[in-house]
């Protein structure tokens, strides 16, 4: 680590973190600081439950008969992985705990514009997070996380009220944490701060809370309905009596196919930041970094029904979604290619941060590509439900979003906590959760193009080699999970003092004290300079000569 | 943003911490307030959407099922419904204005209007039950009907419970809303400068009646000739 | 080790070459943006603390670059997958029907002559074969990745999979869509002979089952459809002859083709698409009819595509309308 | 809210009484038989009527005319949205038995 500015071995005297005590400080505060840490905690519980699910469904695969659960179990495993995973962990996974905590700093205001609705969407999680542990703990899940009717509204068995409760309750917190978001930023700017000087990473929120604001409500109510049909037998998708289950697919995606937007689009905004820190550049491409992301929470809109290619849904209507998903993947290569060209004549230094935004390159590159093979046509009437969907769908979900919110904890965890984490361990643990992160699910493309479908407790045999590779993989990931855990918690008391601006960075956030006061700012500051300009920066202590003084002309925007 | 002098200490007045001046916090709660009703024209969207679907489906017996619930208290709660909205737009005026004695008799009108509608409500219901045009309760659509009506009919009725009841929901909602505001309005605390919370809770009384709006032709109106 | 299934029907080799040429294209574009990223990362690494680096903040043409030419890759991708998806969501006409029913947790077909079997489907070598599905429960998804293809059963729905088989031989189909517990055994062989043996193997097997025609044909009677739906077009109903897989003429004035799809909705819900001419008077037989049924309805409503079609009264819309 | 604009009462008595024609209006049209000349014209006409009704009320009531340019494009936003999801959903369906 390049640690620059002497930073001093002192927290300062006050800051958010200990301006008051006690459990009902945390409990009622509105803070959006400390809200961010109890959504981190609770989240990272989530992750663990869901966690826990994967590794025993990992090894109940590692033979083909699965000795280890019975169908009943294994199904369940799999339902509550995705629904604890998806639900409670990574769509309120970077917004909720980063996002919370940064966007206020990250644009100069005290706070979010409405600190009690941030608390309350919290208690929301917690109740609909309460009803889904219920419905774990009674009896399990067992529809598959995407509740299709009518196997969830009319034949299973399990606890399926209590957890689509949950997930519907839920959904009023990703709602308020989304509105929350977008009047802040359009509100709350400190003078000086323009929607061009914002940092990406705040773009990447608004564009998401488009899609928490405009989607999430489709689910909640698709999922009230199913419930409905469930519990007071009244009749919407019920083929019984006529209705239509398709149409349920069609109001589950119009939420969930964006919903993938809601993991991803944020972690991007987390790699937009890490990458001009770490190669000391302004990023290539602001506008069409900025404008990809709210370009991909609207044209997410329009490609659901790719995931309904074989429901019997129309040719014609197929062959639309399908033009259009392609369409959606043009913004994100633009981010690819923007991002990596943002690396040239950089000067580029290896923390930890940074291990991970060119891991999420890495990774997202392959789950993005592969999205090409299942939007598709032609191939996804072979590839539809097989072991390649899983392998796609996780190479974004972990290999993007996660790799994401994990390398934004340790960019900003100088800021969060005031302290360093041992660089050498954290670096280690990045390259540990790439390799055992592509020895997990790359082999699952192989099973799927064999044609293993999914949710399958037992195969044939011939499936055998590469279930082994993938759980084998599965606990190197494993490690490359734990060892963070450890050594961000033990950094939070024995960590070195990082200082205000450790590696250093642009951002507003990093112009105030870490951990920051409860107000964020002494005075509001004032915006003078645009975002990831290191030449006009004296205040960060950097060397402004070294950059050759003629740089092609501020040519793009 | 505004100028020096308009910043005010931290919260003094009804200024929140969080915000710079009175202007800014205005702003950011009628915008928050207008995000909420967007989110609210989705949620009531994906039953628009099943309704549209298995209407088309069904349309003959869609059209009977409808013609089998009483126009007349349908008609007569629009009418009830709109004339509440009137009331509380004039709350709104009122409270911009600075009448706080009017303030109060419209909230109140409105809150009186918006109780007649759920006791009408309530009346159609007990009417639905009677009839046996309850699903999942006691359904049977007429005597001597074929399974087959019987099962679409119940999607109709399933919708008409389930867009007339969150709606009705959202009107209580609405109703606890005004008690709150009815209250605050007698102790004064509303004036020209400081009406935000009748703005926004007008805002939301209106947009149930909007959706009221069109669930009256949708589930009222299908085939009356 | 095989890193790609047997190429057992027509679809196999289409599908695969549209795998080879999606890879080929992404293979590129992944190589080559990680190749860039190292080289940036070793070339470019910081020699000094203090140092920053050259502040270049874009390049239009290069943003033009990379929005449009991948934009045209990715249709030619969206055109390639297209072209097999209509292939097969269009049979041809002259296939080999089966009926397929998936239940929580076992499939059911049914020859044309009638042969009902488990988990088990026989098919002979180079015919087309096209399977007509529904589900009596939840929604199934019937695969077989030898074929490269599956497709949804789902309930309240037929569904139509064609194929043509070309390697004699056993080939594993599967359930693809989560049913519930037995998900992962809800699963079967298909048995790909040659026609010579498929006759065999169909004659051999004694079965005393009535063929889905002629299940069809009591039915139709015993439900009293032949009450309305008279051959010679008189009744109040159209005349089903020659229906099948022909345009028909709506009330509202479009054309539908008369597919397996539309039979069953015109059993099921008959007043959605009213022919035009007729007035929407048929009784629904939602709930009143085993999905088996109304398969043997429909098989036997096809079997009349071959029946004159009266002058009027047809259900089949006059040729000049087309 | 520099649309703390001041809508004076007579427009909102002259949008209640408009209100309350345009329901007697769809309550008689839905009594006369329009499909007769030209299929599903009784429903088009319906919601015409609610769309201008809520339109009325978003513009005055909700004082949407009067509201700065970012609260409207909060409305055109709900609404156009409404309108992908009736409209791709209903693509599917309509177009099912296309051939």
């Amino acid at each position: 680590m390049s640690s620059l500015p002497a930073a001093g071995n002192q927290l300062p005297r006050e800051h958010y973190l200990n301006a008051t005590y006690g459990l009902r400080s945390w409990l009622l505060t509105t803070d959006h600081k400390r809200i961010a840490l109890l959504y981190l905690i609770s989240v990272t519980f989530f992750f663990a439950i869901g966690g826990t699910f994967a590794g025993v469904i990992r090894i109940h695969l590692l033979t083909p008969n699965g000795y280890l659960v019975t169908p009943e179990t294994y199904n369940k495993l799999f339902t509550m992985h995705g629904v604890a995973m998806i639900f409670f962990f990574l769509i309120p996974s970077i917004p909720a705990v980063l996002g919370n905590f940064l966007i206020p700093l990250m644009i100069g205001a005290k706070d979010l514009a409405f600190p009690k609705i941030n608390l309350l969407s919290w208690y929301i999680y917690l109740v609909g997070g309460g009803f889904v542990l219920y419905s774990f703990a009674t009896g399990g899940l067992d529809t598959g996380w995407t509740f299709y009717t009518p196997l969830s509204s009319v034949y299973s068995n399990s606890a399926v009220t209590p957890a689509v409760l949950g997930v519907f309750i839920n959904g009023f917190s990703s709602i308020l944490t989304g509105l929350n978001f977008i009047v802040t930023i359009h509100t709350m700017r400190a003078p000086g701060m323009t929607w061009f000087r914002l940092p990406l990473f705040v773009w990447a929120h608004y564009a998401t809370s488009i899609i928490f604001i405009l989607g999430t409500p489709v689910i909640a109510i698709t999922l009230l309905l199913a419930g409905l049909e469930r519990m007071l037998h009244l009749g919407f998708f019920n083929p019984a009596l006529g209705g239509d289950p398709i149409l349920f697919q069609h109001l589950f995606w119009f939420y969930s196919h964006p919903a993938v937007y809601i993991m991803i689009l944020p972690a991007m905004g987390v790699i937009s930041e890490i990458i001009p820190t770490f190669a000391r550049k302004p990023i290539f491409g602001y506008t069409f970094i900025a404008g990809s992301s709210i370009a991909i929470a609207v044209i997410g809109f329009f490609v659901w029904a790719h995931h309904m290619f074989l429901t019997g849904e129309s040719a014609y209507a197929a062959l639309t979604f399908s033009l259009l998903s392609y369409l959606v993947a043009i913004p994100s290569a633009v981010k690819v290619f923007n991002w990596t060209s943002t690396l040239y004549k950089g000067s580029i230094s290896y923390d930890t941060p940074m291990l991970y935004a060119l891991g999420f390159i890495g990774l997202f590159l392959v789950g993005g590509l592969t999205g090409l093979f299942l939007a598709c046509l032609g191939l996804d009437i072979h590839l539809h439900d097989t072991y390649f969907v899983i392998a796609h769908f996780h190479y974004i979900m972990v290999g993007g979003a996660v790799m994401g919110y994990v390398g934004g904890i340790h960019y900003w965890w100088p800021k969060i906590t005031g302290r360093l984490y041992p660089e050498a361990l954290a670096r280690v643990a990045a390259v540990t959760l790439f390799v055992g992160f592509n020895l997990t699910f790359f082999p699952q493309f192989i099973l799927g193009y064999l044609g293993m479908p999914r949710r399958y407790h037992s195969y044939p045999p011939e499936f055998q080699v590469f279930n082994v590779m993938s759980t084998a993989g599965a606990s190197i990931l494993a490690i490359g999970y734990l060892l963070p855990m450890i050594y961000l918690t033990w950094s939070m008391r024995y960590g070195k003092v990082a200082g205000r601006n450790p590696w250093p960075a642009t951002g507003l956030e990093w112009q105030t004290d870490s951990p920051p006061l409860t107000e964020n700012f002494d005075v509001t500051p004032e915006v003078t300079w645009e975002a990831y300009d290191f030449v006009n920066r004296p205040d960060l202590g950097l060397d402004v000569k070294s950059a050759p003084s003629l740089a092609p002309a501020h040519g793009d925007d | 943003m505004a100028s020096q002098e308009e910043r005010r200490v931290h919260r003094t007045g009804e200024l929140f911490g969080q915000f710079e001046t009175m202007e800014q916090q205005r702003e950011s709660a009628s915008l928050g307030m207008w995000v909420f009703l967007s989110t609210e024209v989705l949620f009531f969207g994906g039953m628009f959407m099943t309704y549209t679907l298995n209407r088309s489906t069904y349309p003959d017996i869609f059209g009977e099922a409808s013609r089998s619930i009483n126009l007349t208290l349908g008609a007569v709660n629009t009418i009830v419904l709109i004339a509440s909205s009137l009331t509380m737009a004039m709350s709104v005026w009122a409270s911009q204005v600075g009448k706080k004695q009017l303030l109060t008799i419209f909230l109140i009108l409105t809150l009186i209007l918006g109780s007649v509608f759920l006791g009408i409500k309530g009346i159609e219901y007990h009417e639905k039950f009677v009839e046996h045009h309850v699903p999942g309760l006691n359904f049977n659509f007429e005597p001597g009907a074929s399974v087959a009506t019987n099962a679409h009919a119940q999607l109709f009725f399933s919708l008409y419970f389930a867009m007339t009841g969150l709606h009705a929901l959202h009107m209580i909602v609405g109703a606890g809303l005004l008690i709150w505001l009815i209250k605050e309005s007698l102790k004064g605390r509303f004036t020209p400068e400081y009406s935000t919370p009748v703005d926004l809770i007008g805002l939301y009384w209106h947009f149930v009646d909007i959706v009221w709006i069109f669930l009256f032709p949708l589930l009222y109106l299908i085939d009356r000739h | 080790m095989p890193l790609y299934p047997e190429q057992a029907s027509n679809f196999a080799p289409s599908v695969d070459a549209l795998m080879v040429y999606i890879t080929a294209v992404c293979l590129f574009f992944a190589v080559a943006v990680t190749a860039a990223v190292i080289f940036f990362f070793f070339k470019y690494r910081r020699k000094t603390a203090g140092e920053i680096g050259v502040p270049i903040h874009g390049d239009m043409r290069l943003e033009v670059v990379w929005l449009v030419v991948p934009m045209l890759l990715a249709l030619t991708m969206f055109a390639g997958g297209a072209v097999v998806y209509v292939d097969f969501r269009r049979p041809p006409m002259d296939t080999l029907d089966i009926y397929v029913i998936g239940k929580q947790w076992m499939w059911k077909s049914q020859q044309p002559t009638g042969l009902k079997e488990i988990n088990e489907l026989h098919v002979p070598v180079g015919r087309n074969v096209k399977l007509i599905m529904a589900s009596e429960d939840v929604i199934h998804d019937f695969s077989v990745p030898d074929f490269r293809v599956k497709m949804d059963v789902v309930p309240g729905h037929y569904n139509t999979l064609w194929f043509r088989p070309t390697k004699p031989g056993k080939y594993h189909f599967f359930c693809s869509q989560y049913c519930g517990t037995n998900h992962a055994v809800m699963g079967g062989w298909v048995t790909v002979m040659e026609p010579a043996d498929y006759e065999a193997w169909l004659s051999g097997s004694s079965s005393a089952d009535a063929s889905p025609v002629d299940a069809g044909q009591k039915l139709f009677a015993e439900k009293a459809c032949n009450t309305c739906h008279l051959p010679d077009g008189k009744g109040r109903a159209p005349s089903l002859n020659g229906v099948y897989q022909g345009k028909v003429l709506l009330a509202d004035g479009s054309t539908v083709t008369a597919d397996d799809a539309y039979i069953r909705e015109s059993i099921l819900a008959p007043n959605a698409k009213v022919v035009a001419g007729y007035q929407p008077v048929m009784p629904t037989f939602q709930g009143q009819l085993t999905e088996e049924q109304i398969l043997a309805l429909t098989a036997y409503v096809k079997s009349l595509q071959s029946q004159p079609v009266p002058a009027t009264g047809a259900g089949i819309a006059p040729a000049g309308k087309k | 809210m520099s649309e703390h604009h001041i809508v004076s009462p007579k427009i909102y008595i002259a949008i209640f009484f408009a209100l309350m024609v345009c329901t007697l209006l769809t309550v008689y049209a839905a009594t006369v038989d329009l499909n007769r000349y030209f299929s599903g014209l009784n429903i088009i006409v319906a919601l015409a009527i609610a769309t201008f009704k809520a339109s009325l009320v978003v513009l005055f009531f909700m004082h949407g005319k009067y509201s700065p340019k970012r609260t409207q494009l909060v409305i055109i936003c709900s609404v156009f949205w409404l309108a992908i999801m009736l409209f791709m959903t209903m693509s599917d369906y309509v177009t099912r038995l296309w051939s």
